[in-house]
């Protein structure tokens, strides 16, 4: 523990500037990841335990679609279009066939899914780590801002995913399909009465959600080491954020990313080696204080 | 006059209990027909059959001309089928006037008759309420805006379940002055019910059911002098 | 109450056979990956078992339960290498440890309702594993308890020997599953099982649901914790995957295998699972290609455990 | 009737025949069976796979010399993701189940620990050849009789990297230091002992700030943010392979590497290769280098291995390469494969080998290698990739090692 040092920090504008942005830029890539996992649980009250996998594979396909074509916006797009198809085909093949049963049954089938791509990734890219390397247009100088240091790539990063979060909110709440997303997360047969035919509406919600994992994938690839497995650390920081936000809420988990994100930036100052628990702790007091999370509906 | 809705021998399980026992009905074009019984006699059963959110075990349901036993919900509320649940299910989170739109299509033959303007017309409670969420009506306001939900939809066949359930004698009145307007002009409905009286002012005639099974069929005016009818399936 | 008593009486003598063929097998042939493998299946069958008094019994799903598994190794392996106390003292005290965590940490989780009580339970398995990772003076860290457990010889058992071990963990473990199958088929266990199928009404009987949660998921924490001991015997030592998520997801998974409606269910399960992976780790470095594919077979093609489609199937038979 | 039976059997027999698959005993081939582990997935697996290639060659090498013994021999590989747990139950299983005679060790000091306690219980022979924590062989409490390392001893390396630092540092006046290393032990011991050795030749020296990334951790930003904040002249990190990488790449986002000098002694070849726009100048450890030493055996064995394998040999790969010249040699000497006669011929043994400072390793009676090859220098974007090597004096090596070991109370 190092109070000290968080307090020197938090007193001196450089670095509450550096540290906040470096917790938005984590945070965010995390709310693209978390989004479709909580969209998937508010929407088919699936657990979705393979989302990691969506996000590992986004950015194993935009790192040969770089390779193969050496633009970075087309390798950003093949990684999240291709895992929106992915989420389809997953929706429609494996997970359709246990909705309402046991959620244990969910979990093992996502759990067979997350080991089969793992291996799948290693057959096809090798068990090495890759490294995708920084795009030519984005190997500039670092900006500063109030003395705080801000790399442009992730300035466009963090306003890739704050787009993306304020098309889904207004999406969500403002378009008829969004409302009707909404209204089959609570009633999903009375909206197939009226109707809608929800399963087609299912399987949009999981290329939304697969496609979010696949960009956040995509995306991070030029700065993060591809590795089978990747997506398992991730998947498992969406889901305290999306535990924190409360299930279902994209608001909610949202501001819960932000949170996770800055209480890594200013916790590795604070405490160093214990970051992790911290967040751990955070998880466990919001489920204890509100079960729901932070924007969850009451039970 | 021509048949819009058949069921014949239709049953339906829970599980491994049969529910429903080769229930057979029709339904005629710009008529009202009360699907009358007891609780527990298989009357949303026998609606939610027709919705296709319970799937018919066997027997075959025939809806304008096309067979739709094994379609599924969305399917049939495209070809014009509306199902209004006996307990509502507004979508509580919504606003009125979004429980309105998620539900708007036009009719299976093109046709848009009901918009929005038009419900606001019809239904003047409503109106003042579009912004409110669902979750704040009265029940009486939730039953008013599930029919007008339903015909958002432009259907062809209501398919009404207890449309007077849990609410006040006034509240009654008003939904009963409004299905009577609604069947004049001449809308096809099919209303499940337990409480009689409310029927007989709307429906043309009535099926009655009992333990799953079709008892008795009848046009509402014979029924209500029907004492021993009356007695042995109706009365509470 | 007679029935019972009978039937008690017959799980007894059906366990006392089951160990006396364990124990014979030895004098008749000695396989050491035999006996690493019962060592091993002793270990995973109560720690599945004990999950499933959750999961199965009363419906309280588990993200977490491997912390107490791995709380139980840690205890005892600390206690051996840090104190004098002979091996049963050690490991008898390593479960109350785990009883009492597995009381705290339900007394805060078990009152909520289903998923987030799985997440809740997560939560908690993570920071444990984290303090773990962390507290390195005390661990090791990653890399485990390092320098093995001192070997004491307790009644002329030396567990530094193979053979000792496997009778010891296998006479454990008997025991353990002869106690939570009593544990399963007492009045206690008949209203966790209530309160699985219907929860309001159970309330309405007087229980107090969550003391009888409490109960059931102390107990369940208790002996994950006797299978941690066993499984710190095994390795000569304590690791921190042993209370790490994926443990867990194992036990789940030799459940759900198994059959979470049959008691012997999670043994099969776990048994299956470890010699699954044993097999496929001989043939290829893809384990996990081909347990994923056996997982969606079995999840979409059985749909329940194969101790519980046997029983389908067998009653099938004899109609 | 029949059907019943059918059914029931076909039931039965499924099952038990999955129940029994592990220990059907394979038939004893007169191939001699030598066991290998080591993390063959993950973003550190590029090491793991690396011991196995280079152990494929010792294969091919020694099976044409006529085997062990007059046995041909057959190495089983086995990933053990680097989990401790998952390592002991794999090399209980290679001893136990596969019939393996002999065990190579190449995990990272996470699992090595694991296997160390398995050792000890199944007395079998067996080389770590990657883990470089230190207490494995020198803490005798731990070390166990049939267990050798033929690897980089973290303190050795600590004495080494930290003389060449000091000068390093006092040459460029580098006062105001941070360190970044994973968090776990390998970074946590290691990077304390790099410390008190760095700060005994440099008491000027200052850390001014730490950082603790996880192991495998995804996003560094973080971190980076706050070694940039804490404004340090120089940084020294212990992070590796998949993670280096990462952490590279992300920091070269911040210009990082422009606002302060960068020491580690993880820089490996492939990972060289893999990092993009690799900042030239980080002082580095030699890990593997095919001009250090500078003769033609290591060329030559260097040169082998990329035309093998088609990409550069790791630190890893050499450590594996001289643990099957010891079991060699060993064997010869001892003519039987039994933990405690190798153990006999082991210890003390010193044999010739490319990699050795003066053409020869040694392993000392406390079961660890002296006399390899330890140089640091600083990269350079493109082949030989580290330049200006200077090699470490191993008589100060082993005179502080031995103050060390007092100081830990192991001798």
């Amino acid at each position: 523990m190092d109070l000290h040092a968080l307090g020197a920090c938090l007193t001196t504008s450089a670095c509450v500037v550096t540290q906040t942005t470096s917790g938005l830029i984590v945070g965010m890539l995390l709310f693209l990841v978390a989004a479709g996992v909580t969209l998937i649980f508010g929407v088919l009250k699936i657990v979705n335990f393979a989302h990691g996998t969506f996000y590992m594979l986004g950015g194993y396909v935009a790192y040969t679609t770089l390779g193969v074509t050496d633009s970075y916006m087309l390798a950003v797009l093949a990684g999240a279009l291709s895992m929106a198809l992915f989420g389809v085909v997953f929706e429609r093949a494996l997970i359709s066939r246990v909705y309402g049963s046991n959620v244990l049954m969910q979990l093992l089938i996502c759990y067979a899914v997350v080991l089969i791509f793992d291996d799948l990734v290693k057959i096809v890219w090798g068990p090495e780590f890759h490294a995708m390397g920084m795009p030519q247009a984005f190997q500039v100088p670092p900006l500063f801002i109030a003395g705080g240091v801000v790399p442009p790539f992730y300035a466009v990063l963090i306003g890739i995913a704050a787009l993306i979060a304020i098309v889904l909110g207004l999406g969500l709440s403002m378009t008829r399909l969004g409302k009707t997303v909404r209204a089959a997360a609570i009633n999903a047969q009375m909206v197939s009465a009226l109707g809608v035919n929800t399963t087609l509406l299912f399987a949009i919600v999981f290329a939304v959600g697969g496609g979010l994992a696949g960009l956040a994938g995509a995306l991070a690839a030029p700065v993060r080491s591809l590795s089978p497995g990747m997506g398992f650390s991730v998947l498992i920081e969406s889901f305290i954020v999306t535990v924190i936000g409360g299930m279902g809420s994209i608001a909610g988990a949202l501001a819960s990313a932000l949170l996770i994100g800055l209480v890594r930036g200013f916790g590795t100052i604070g405490f160093p080696q214990f970051t992790d628990g911290l967040i751990y702790i955070v998880m466990i007091a919001i489920l204890l204080l509100r079960p729901q999370g932070l924007f969850g509906r009451r039970l | 006059m021509t048949e819009l809705l058949r069921a014949e021998g239709l049953s339906a399980f829970y599980g491994a209990s049969q529910i429903l026992f080769d229930i057979d009905l029709s339904l005629q074009e710009k008529r009202t027909l009360a699907l009358l019984g007891r609780n527990g006699a298989g009357k949303s059963t026998t609606m939610k059959t027709l919705a296709g959110i319970v799937p018919a075990g066997s027997g075959r349901i025939v809806f304008d001309g096309r067979d739709v036993t094994r379609a599924p919900p969305h399917t049939r509320a495209r070809l014009g089928l509306a199902y209004v649940p006996e307990d509502r299910q507004v979508f509580p989170e919504h606003s009125v006037e979004d429980n309105l739109l998620i539900a708007a299509k036009s009719g299976p033959d093109g046709r848009r008759d009901w918009t929005l303007p038009r419900i606001w017309d019809t239904f003047p409670l409503l109106a003042n309420l579009r912004a409110r969420h669902a979750d704040r009506l009265s029940g009486g306001e939730q039953q008013l805006l599930v029919i007008a939900r339903a015909l958002m939809g432009n259907p062809l066949v209501l398919l009404l379940d207890e449309p007077s359930e849990g609410l006040a004698p006034i509240v009654i009145a008003t939904i009963s002055r409004m299905l009577r307007e609604l069947g004049a002009s001449g809308a096809t409905i099919l209303l499940a019910e337990q409480n009689m009286h409310f029927c007989l002012r709307i429906a043309d005639e009535a099926v009655v059911i009992d333990k799953g099974k079709v008892v008795h069929h009848q046009d509402t005016a014979g029924l209500a002098r029907n004492e021993d009818i009356r007695r042995r399936y109706l009365a509470m | 109450m007679k029935g019972n008593r009978r039937s008690g009486t017959r799980e007894t003598a059906i366990a006392a056979v089951a160990l006396l063929i364990v124990l014979v097998v030895p004098f008749v042939h000695r396989s050491p990956a035999f006996e690493d493998f019962v060592i091993r299946l002793s270990s995973m069958a109560l720690f599945a078992t004990s999950l499933n008094l959750l999961v199965g019994n009363t419906g309280m799903v588990s993200f977490g339960h491997g912390m107490f598994y791995g709380l139980g190794a840690y205890a005892f392996a600390l206690m051996m290498q840090m104190t004098e106390l002979s091996l049963p003292v050690a490991a008898m005290l390593a479960v109350l440890f785990t009883t009492v965590a597995a009381l705290c940490v339900g007394a805060i989780c078990v009152r909520l309702s289903t998923d987030y009580f799985a997440f809740i339970t997560l939560a908690f398995q993570m920071l444990i594993y984290s303090v773990i990772i962390s507290w390195q003076s005390l661990t090791g860290g990653d890399q485990g308890l390092r320098g093995g457990l001192p070997r004491r010889e307790i009644f002329g058992f030396d567990l530094a020997s193979q053979l000792h071990l496997y009778q010891c963990c296998a006479v454990v473990a008997v025991l353990g599953l002869l106690a939570l199958r009593h544990i399963s088929a007492s009045p206690f266990g008949q209203t966790l099982r209530m309160i699985r199928d219907n929860e309001s009404r159970t309330g309405f009987l007087g229980v107090v649901l969550w003391r009888a949660r409490l109960w059931a998921f102390t107990i369940a924490g208790g002996f994950a914790g006797l299978g941690g001991v066993l499984a710190a015997l095994f390795v000569s030592g304590a690791y921190p995957e042993l209370a790490d998520w994926p443990n867990s997801g194992q036990a789940i998974f030799a459940v759900m295998l198994g059959g979470i409606n049959s008691f012997l269910g999670p043994v099969l399960g776990a048994a299956i699972l470890l010699a699954l992976n044993d097999a496929v780790a001989r043939v290829t470095e893809y384990q996990g290609l081909v347990l994923g594919i056996v997982i969606l077979i079995f999840a979409l093609g059985l749909r329940r455990g194969v101790l519980d489609f046997l029983r389908v199937a067998w009653s099938k038979d004899s109609q | 009737m029949s059907a019943v039976i059918t059914r029931r059997t076909v039931l039965a027999a499924g099952t038990a025949s999955l129940l029994a698959a592990p220990w059907v005993a394979r038939a004893q081939a007169n191939t001699l069976r030598i066991g290998m582990q080591s993390i063959l997935s993950g973003p550190i697996a590029l090491l793991g796979t690396s011991s196995r290639n280079a152990l494929m060659m010792e294969q091919d090498r020694i099976n044409a010399a006529g085997g062990f013994l007059g046995r041909q021999i057959e190495i089983v590989y086995r990933d053990s993701k680097g989990q401790p747990q998952e390592a002991a139950r794999i090399a209980r299983e290679l001893v136990n189940s596969s019939g393996c005679e002999l065990l190579i060790d190449a995990e990272a000091s996470s699992a090595s620990f694991a296997v160390q306690e398995v050792v000890r219980s199944l007395d079998v022979a067996c080389i770590h050849t990657n883990s470089e924590t230190s207490s494995l062989t020198a803490d005798p409490k731990i070390r166990a009789p049939t267990a050798f390392r033929v690897a980089r001893q973290g303190v050795h390396d600590a004495v080494a990297g930290s003389i060449y630092l000091a000068e390093y540092a006092s040459a460029k006046k580098l006062n105001k230091w941070a360190t970044c290393s994973p968090d776990y032990a390998y970074g946590r011991d290691t990077t304390a002992q790099y410390l008190q050795f760095f700060k005994q030749f440099k008491p000027d020296l200052e850390v001014i700030t730490e950082a603790w990334p996880k192991l495998g951790q995804p996003d560094f930003t973080e971190v980076i943010t706050k070694l940039i904040q804490a404004k340090p002249q120089a940084l020294f990190t212990l992070l590796y392979a998949g993670d280096l990488s990462a952490f590279v790449n992300q920091g070269n986002i911040y210009a990082l590497f422009a606002q302060m000098a960068v020491a580690t002694p993880n820089v490996d070849y492939p990972v060289l290769a893999a990092i993009k726009n690799l900042p030239a100048g980080i002082q580095s450890a030699t890990r593997y280098l095919e001009t250090f030493p500078d003769t033609p055996a290591n060329k030559e064995w260097g040169q082998a291995y990329f035309k093998k394998w088609n990409e550069r040999p790791t630190n890893w790969s050499w450590q594996n390469t001289v643990a099957m010249q010891f079991y060699e040699q060993a064997i010869k000497k001892a003519n039987a494969l039994d933990g405690k006669a190798l153990a006999a011929a082991l210890s003390g043994m010193r044999i010739y080998t490319p990699f050795g400072v003066d053409g020869t390793i040694t392993m000392r009676d406390d079961h660890t290698t002296i006399g390899y090859a330890i140089g640091w220098g600083q990269t350079i974007p493109k082949e030989p990739f580290i330049v200006d090597v200077k090699a470490a004096d191993w008589g100060k090596i082993i005179e502080l090692e031995t103050e060390w070991k007092k100081q830990q109370r192991y001798i």
